[in-house]
């Protein structure tokens, strides 16, 4: 019975995680960033997914179980700072935030 | 037998601790009984050390332990009497004695009086450590002490800056000099192992004479540049005119009967050293005939009483290095003895003539002052005659043995030395004539000293006069090497006579025609003038040493060199790292995408870098 | 534990308890200070008369494992050479803690604590026998030096602290880098076991191994003696710190760079040492003459004092270069004196800018009116540092300069003028100060010693008078220890001849001059 | 069958992937990033993982984007304004992406043979009684740490977003 490479999972899981990058590096808007990591938090849940087919057991389904209940977590908090942010600075836009440099 | 020879300086040294520690707190009578009293017992010791070694024709040695060993290097604390030395003793605690005698006359009034009695008494025992010393390093000690004591004492009127210059200068010149003589002690502990004089002086005699020549005649040398300091030689002599800044007791003991005569003591100390070193022998006659004849000149023209007579000590002190040097030992010994006599008379008389003006010092506000001050005038006239060798005085039979000396070796120097005699007799009786004779130039009233400053020129005209007569070349006989030849009768006439034309010259300038003087200094012109400024020694010093050491230490040194260019280098490398963070830090720009970038690529690096090293598979 | 371990650790006792005290009490920091430094020297003191007797083997030894991977152990002991040094860091101690009694008034516990972990370091350093331990307490001792500096210090204070700081720190991490290329090497961070190994033949080093090594030790060290052209922190430092700083840079912290070369850089790494001896020996010279030359036209008392120590510590090397049984000893012995009369004149200036705040040499003038006890001290003081037979520096010098006669005449010839000089700034700088007429601001603000001052500076004038003249006192355990020490720097030539082809020339070189000698 | 579904929910994530990334308004973003999410949901079914899928839709579909939504109608968040100052992004952002994404992809076909492929329902350990068995034996620590994380979250978001800060 023919079937998908895995491969193919996997390189899906790339083309995702790269565009999760591009992403990160070329929006300037906080919320989209914070978006494209998810991004790429759900690029690599899929390679663990696949893995855990591969290998024929339950643990990478169990990082990605944990994997997410952190992206929850991190969501929440990090959509708090984005407001408490956007409530100091009155912008969402990274490029003006710079203020913790040299 | 122990003659417990370490009390002679032991006891000034108690004297010194004494009054340096209470002194402030005592009173001036317990502060000079103190100091008299402990020099007067080391005085004492002397003569009874000395009755009980009687006739000491060998030396007697006392070992008091060791001062510094390390490895196969050994220098001891160790005391010697030969007769050298006995006559050393005898001549520095008995005109010490005498002159912390008339301190007390002269010091009445002064402050700091028991700092005064303090540092004389360390003098005293510095002195007599040199003098007993009985191996280089230990005549070093003596050696730096004195110099340390004359520095102290120059500078005694320490509100005045002059002084305290003078004190400077007398200590860095010397210590010019003792740079040549620690070189020389260095020398001889790599030659010989040692510094003993019991050591160093058979082992001289037993080395080849081709071995002997280089490495003795530098020994020689740089003793003789330790003496040209301590001596006031050609070519530095120059701290010894400046040293009449101390008190005049101070002159006197120091700078004209002791101290500066330790490098004549110590070229006779190492006598078979230098016979082994012809060459340095000549340098060292050549050298002390010129600074006879150069002080001796400049002593015509000055008007400063003391610095005459310190001009004069040059000058003689010039006599004595000259007889040394010619090898007549004993002769610049016998010198020295009655030069001790005569010079601390001198500087005495001229500290009670000063004493009687109220500080005053210049001849040229003198005069006419034999009427006030017999005694001072009559001794200082004593004194006079001995210097300028009239027979029978002192001066005339220890000049005269170093003359003929100086004629036995080259016949030339006895020419210069009899013309020096000359001077010598011309400038002494300038000061006296100018002092005494003629009208009183000056303000204010002078009186005869007291008793305890005009006894002791009594006991030393007595020595001045009487001197010539004491055996001392033949009780010195059995220490020195014996010299050959025989006198030229006749040259004493010529010497005698040319002292007693230069008295009969000052008395025709200065009492029966004065003001031909002048006209005759101002004939001279530029001659008189070089000479009446020293020769511009000082000058010439100052231009071509100090200034340029000073001034170079200062910009080239400090300012470029240290500020400049190590600090520069040092505090470069620091700037250059600093610039270095300020380039790396444009990468810590606050921007979080940039970072993210700098992310990537260093993930991107790995990825590839655990690729190639096959990590991943 | 023996004596020795307790000498460690009650200053580092001390150290806490004074930390521990209440802020608001700065007289009982002082008291505290105080006693556990005079305790300290008191405890010292034990230590000397076994060590007189026997000054070439290490007594009152303690070795135990400290680390167990990498080996680091803690050993301890001390011997002829190091005696002295551990004794006047304990003198000194009680010393800086009375100087600063009045003079520093804030912070003032966590001044002494400091002082007294500086003690420990000092300590440490002088009695450490293992490499890895003796790098620990090298930077014990710099930090609260650097803080000693940097906050009591004067105006310029930071950039002196810092400039000290990366200085020592620059060199002494290429000494780390040395050690630990020799315990990868030999496994063991022991001195004592690397010594035996390379007595054994065990450890032979390459030329070019030996040269590097030395040159990373000498480095460390030649910054901290210091040595020409490596000394400009000194003056710095020295003009910034506060008195107690001045006394403990000056009098010990100095003596590190040099105990070093004696102790480490010269046995371990002998044919190197010997190679670049002739070069070291001419930068000591330059120091000696140069430090002389600028300290003469300073106008600043402390700077003048810190440039005289440049030079005096280039007759130190000189010494230690030589090879030589008496540049070795007076080398030793000039380490204790210039401790002991530079310490003092640290002291003595420290004195005078608790009066008048300043150090400008112009302020002064005529002190000798205003503080007549206080001249003589000075002066005595002075006449030892320019080395006056009968007080301590002259010893030293003239061994030294024995010592140097014995290889190189000339070498004695130039290093002598340096004593020239040294009179001359010295003169110089007490006429200005102490001599003429009092100005109105001295006369006003300058007062004589008080007894808290006397106490401070007596034993160093009494020191100074004692080793100038008993030096039987001082000098025999020093002399035996480097003997073997000397001894040591052939041996190890000696075995380098049975090395490869290169090192052959250079060694049996070293061999012969050491026989010559 | 599999192919086929797998391409068609692929090219959907692809898709709505670039769609997150290429949109100027935060709110395309988001609900082009739900569509990723259900379509990777899909294809963790066809992976055997039937929980996860299901966790999936709830919590990213469901919670997580519902979040952002919330938070992005708050701020009123409009369209980003052209243009940025980062200057490393501009230089080394596409050809790094393209670096990275060409290596990775080399590195897993090397590393994973063609012939290995997935077949639906072949894994059939992704249900919940399997992944529950594994999470309260196996993984009951780090279930219970992420238990006082999530505490701690809520916490730190009431704390962040209740009040202003100072």
């Amino acid at each position: 019975m023919a079937g998908v490479p895995l491969a193919w999972y996997l390189i899906l899981s790339a083309i995702l995680f790269a565009l999760g990058i591009a992403g990160f590096l070329f929006r300037r808007n906080l919320i989209t960033m914070f978006m494209s990591i998810e991004l790429m938090l759900n690029a690599v849940n899929l390679s663990f997914v696949a893995f855990s087919y591969k290998f024929g057991r339950v643990d990478g389904q169990i990082f990605t179980f944990f994997v997410m209940v952190v992206a929850a977590a991190e969501a929440a908090v990090g959509l708090a700072i984005i407001l408490a942010v956007f409530r100091t600075r009155k912008t969402l836009a990274v490029d003006e935030i710079d203020s913790l440099k040299y | 037998m122990m003659e417990q020879l370490w009390l002679i300086p032991a006891l000034p040294l108690a004297g010194f601790v004494v009054n340096g520690v209470l002194g402030r707190r005592v009173s001036k009578a317990v502060v000079h009984t103190v100091a008299i009293g402990t020099v007067a017992l080391s005085f004492l010791w002397v003569l009874k050390t000395l009755s009980a070694l009687m006739p000491l024709e060998t030396a007697h040695v006392e070992r008091y332990g060791t001062w510094i060993a390390s490895g196969s290097l050994e220098f001891a604390l160790e005391f010697a009497v030969d007769r050298l030395t006995a006559v050393m003793l005898l001549v520095v605690t008995g005109v010490g004695l005498v002159i912390h005698i008339y301190s007390v006359g002269y010091m009445a009034h002064e402050g700091g009086y028991y700092r005064f009695f303090a540092f004389l008494n360390l003098f005293m025992f510095f002195m007599l450590t040199l003098v007993l010393a009985n191996n280089f390093l230990l005549l070093f000690v003596g050696w730096e002490g004195v110099g340390l004591c004359s520095y102290l004492l120059i500078g005694f009127y320490f509100l005045r800056r002059s002084a305290t210059t003078a004190g400077n200068k007398a200590f860095i010149v010397n210590r010019i000099g003792d740079f040549g003589f620690s070189l020389a002690m260095f020398l001889m502990v790599v030659t010989f192992g040692s510094l003993d004089f019991a050591k160093v002086f058979p082992a001289v005699e037993k080395m080849p004479v081709e071995a002997a020549a280089g490495v003795v005649t530098a020994i020689c040398l740089l003793l003789f540049v330790g003496a040209t300091g301590k001596s006031a030689q050609i070519p530095l002599y120059v701290w010894l005119p400046d040293a009449m800044e101390g008190p005049t007791p101070v002159s006197a003991l120091i700078h004209a009967a002791t101290m500066v005569t330790a490098g004549v003591y110590m070229i006779a100390r190492s006598w078979p050293l230098f016979t082994h070193a012809p060459l340095a022998m000549d340098v060292v006659a050549t050298i002390g005939l010129l600074t006879a004849l150069v002080a001796a000149t400049i002593g015509m023209t000055q008007f400063d009483i003391k610095k005459v007579f310190a001009y004069s000590t040059v000058s003689q002190l010039g006599y004595m290095i000259l007889g040394v040097g010619v090898g007549a030992f004993g002769a610049g010994i016998f010198h020295l003895v009655t030069h001790a006599f005569f010079k601390a008379l001198l500087f005495l008389g001229s500290g009670s003539v000063i004493h009687a003006l109220s500080g005053e010092q210049d001849l040229r506000k003198m005069g006419g002052l034999r009427k006030h001050t017999p005694i001072t005038f009559v001794t200082l006239v004593c004194a006079g005659v001995a210097i300028a060798g009239v027979p029978p005085f002192s001066g005339f039979f220890s000049k005269d043995e170093i003359l003929l000396a100086a004629h036995h070796h080259h016949p030339w120097m006895y020419w210069i030395g009899a013309l020096t005699a000359g001077i010598t007799a011309f400038y002494v009786f300038r000061a006296i004539f100018l002092c005494f004779f003629g009208e009183y130039r000056g303000e204010g009233r002078p009186h005869e000293s007291p008793p305890s400053m005009t006894i002791p020129l009594i006991v030393l005209a007595a020595l001045s006069l009487g001197g010539g007569f004491l055996p001392v070349p033949h009780f010195l006989d059995p220490v020195f090497p014996a010299m050959e030849g025989q006198h030229e009768s006749a040259l004493v006439f010529v010497s005698v006579a040319l002292g007693l034309a230069g008295i009969g010259v000052a008395a025709w300038f200065y009492v029966l025609r004065p003001g031909l003087a002048d006209r005759v200094a101002a004939s001279l012109g530029g001659l008189y003038r070089l000479v009446y400024n020293k020769y511009f020694v000082d000058e010439i010093y100052w231009a071509a040493v100090v200034r340029p050491v000073v001034g170079g230490s200062r910009t080239l040194l400090w300012r470029v060199m240290d500020a400049g260019v190590i600090d520069g280098i040092v505090n470069g490398i620091g700037g250059r790292a600093r610039d270095a963070g300020r380039l790396v830090r444009l990468l810590q720009s606050g921007n979080i995408r940039s970072y993210a970038t700098w992310v990537l690529l260093g993930s991107v690096f790995a990825i590839i870098g655990m690729g190639l090293a096959g990590g991943l598979r | 534990m023996n004596l020795l371990d307790l000498i460690l650790l009650l200053p580092a006792a001390g150290f806490l308890a004074v930390l521990l005290l209440p802020r608001r009490n700065p007289g009982a920091a002082r008291g505290v200070a105080l006693a556990v430094s005079l305790a300290v020297f008191v405890l010292s003191l034990a230590l000397a008369a076994p060590v007189w007797k026997d000054g070439s083997t290490m007594q009152f030894v303690t070795d135990a494992d400290w680390i167990e991977s990498p080996a680091i152990r803690y050993h301890v002991g001390v011997d002829g050479l190091g005696i002295w040094l551990v004794l006047l860091a304990t003198l000194l101690t009680p010393v800086c803690v009375l100087v600063s009694w009045r003079h520093i008034d804030r912070r003032v516990k966590e001044f002494y604590a400091f002082l007294l972990l500086l003690e420990v370091g000092l300590i440490g350093v002088f009695v450490a026998l293992d490499l890895f331990l003796f790098y620990v307490f090298w930077e014990v001792s710099l930090v609260p030096m650097y803080f000693l500096i940097g906050i009591w210090g004067h105006e310029r204070r930071i950039y002196a602290a810092v400039k000290f700081f990366l200085y020592t720190m620059a060199g002494s991490v290429l000494m780390l880098a040395c050690i630990i290329y020799l315990y990868n090497r030999t496994g063991t961070f022991d001195y004592t076991s690397l010594l035996a190994m390379i007595n054994a033949g065990d450890l032979i080093l390459s030329r070019p191994e030996q040269l590097l090594l030395f040159l990373g030790f000498f480095i460390a060290f030649a910054i901290k003696v210091p040595l020409f052209p490596l000394h400009t922190w000194l003056p710095d430092a020295h003009v910034e710190a506060p008195t107690a700083g001045s006394i403990m840079l000056a009098s010990v912290m100095l003596k590190m760079g040099t105990y070093g070369l004696v102790r480490f850089a010269l046995p371990m790494f002998p044919t190197a040492a010997r190679e670049f001896a002739w070069w070291i020996v001419i930068l000591a010279i330059i120091g000696i003459i140069y430090g002389a030359l600028v300290a003469m036209v300073q106008p600043n008392m402390k700077k003048l004092v810190a440039y005289s120590s440049v030079s005096h510590l280039g007759f130190v090397v000189l010494g230690i270069f030589t090879f030589t049984q008496a540049g070795l000893d007076g080398a030793v012995y000039q380490m204790l004196n210039h401790g002991i009369s530079t310490g003092a004149l640290f002291l003595l200036v420290g004195y005078l800018y608790e009066r008048r705040h300043s150090l400008e040499i112009a302020d002064f003038g005529g002190v000798a009116t205003a503080a007549p006890n206080l001249s003589t001290v000075f002066m005595i003081t002075m006449l030892a540092s320019i080395g006056l037979p009968m007080l301590n520096n002259f010893v030293g010098e003239f061994l030294v300069l024995v010592g140097s006669a014995q290889v190189d005449f000339r070498w004695t010839v130039f290093a002598a003028i340096g004593v020239i000089l040294s009179a001359c700034y010295m003169l110089w700088l007490y006429q200005r100060v102490f001599f003429g007429e009092t100005p109105e601001k001295v006369r006003e603000k300058v007062y004589d010693l008080r007894p808290r001052e006397w106490a401070a500076a007596i034993p160093l004038v009494a020191l100074m008078v004692w080793m100038g003249t008993v030096t039987k006192t001082f000098l025999p355990p020093v002399s035996a220890r480097n003997a073997e020490i000397l001894r040591q720097t052939t041996v190890n030539a000696e075995f380098l001849v049975e090395a490869p082809p290169g090192a052959r020339g250079a060694a049996a070189e070293a061999v012969e001059v050491a026989d010559a000698r | 069958m599999d192919t086929f579904l797998f391409l068609i929910f692929a090219a959907i994530a692809v898709g709505c992937g670039v769609i997150v990334v290429s949109q100027r308004h935060p709110i395309h973003s988001a609900i082009s990033l739900i569509g990723v999410m259900g379509s990777l949901a899909v294809l963790y079914l066809l992976l055997g993982a039937e929980f996860i899928a299901a966790t999936q839709v709830l919590v990213y579909a469901g919670a997580v984007m519902v979040l952002f939504l919330f938070v992005i109608m708050l701020l009123n968040a409009g369209v980003e304004p052209p243009g940025g100052k980062s200057w490393p992004v501009r230089l080394l952002g596409i050809p790094l992406l393209v670096v990275l994404l060409g290596v990775v992809s080399f590195l897993i076909r090397g590393w994973i043979p063609v012939k290995e492929t997935v077949v639906f329902g072949s894994f059939t350990g992704g249900g919940p009684r399997d992944v529950g068995g594994a999470l309260f034996t196996e993984y009951l620590l780090p279930f219970e740490i992420v238990s006082v994380l999530i505490l701690v979250a809520i916490l730190g978001a009431v704390v962040l977003g209740g009040k202003e800060i100072d």
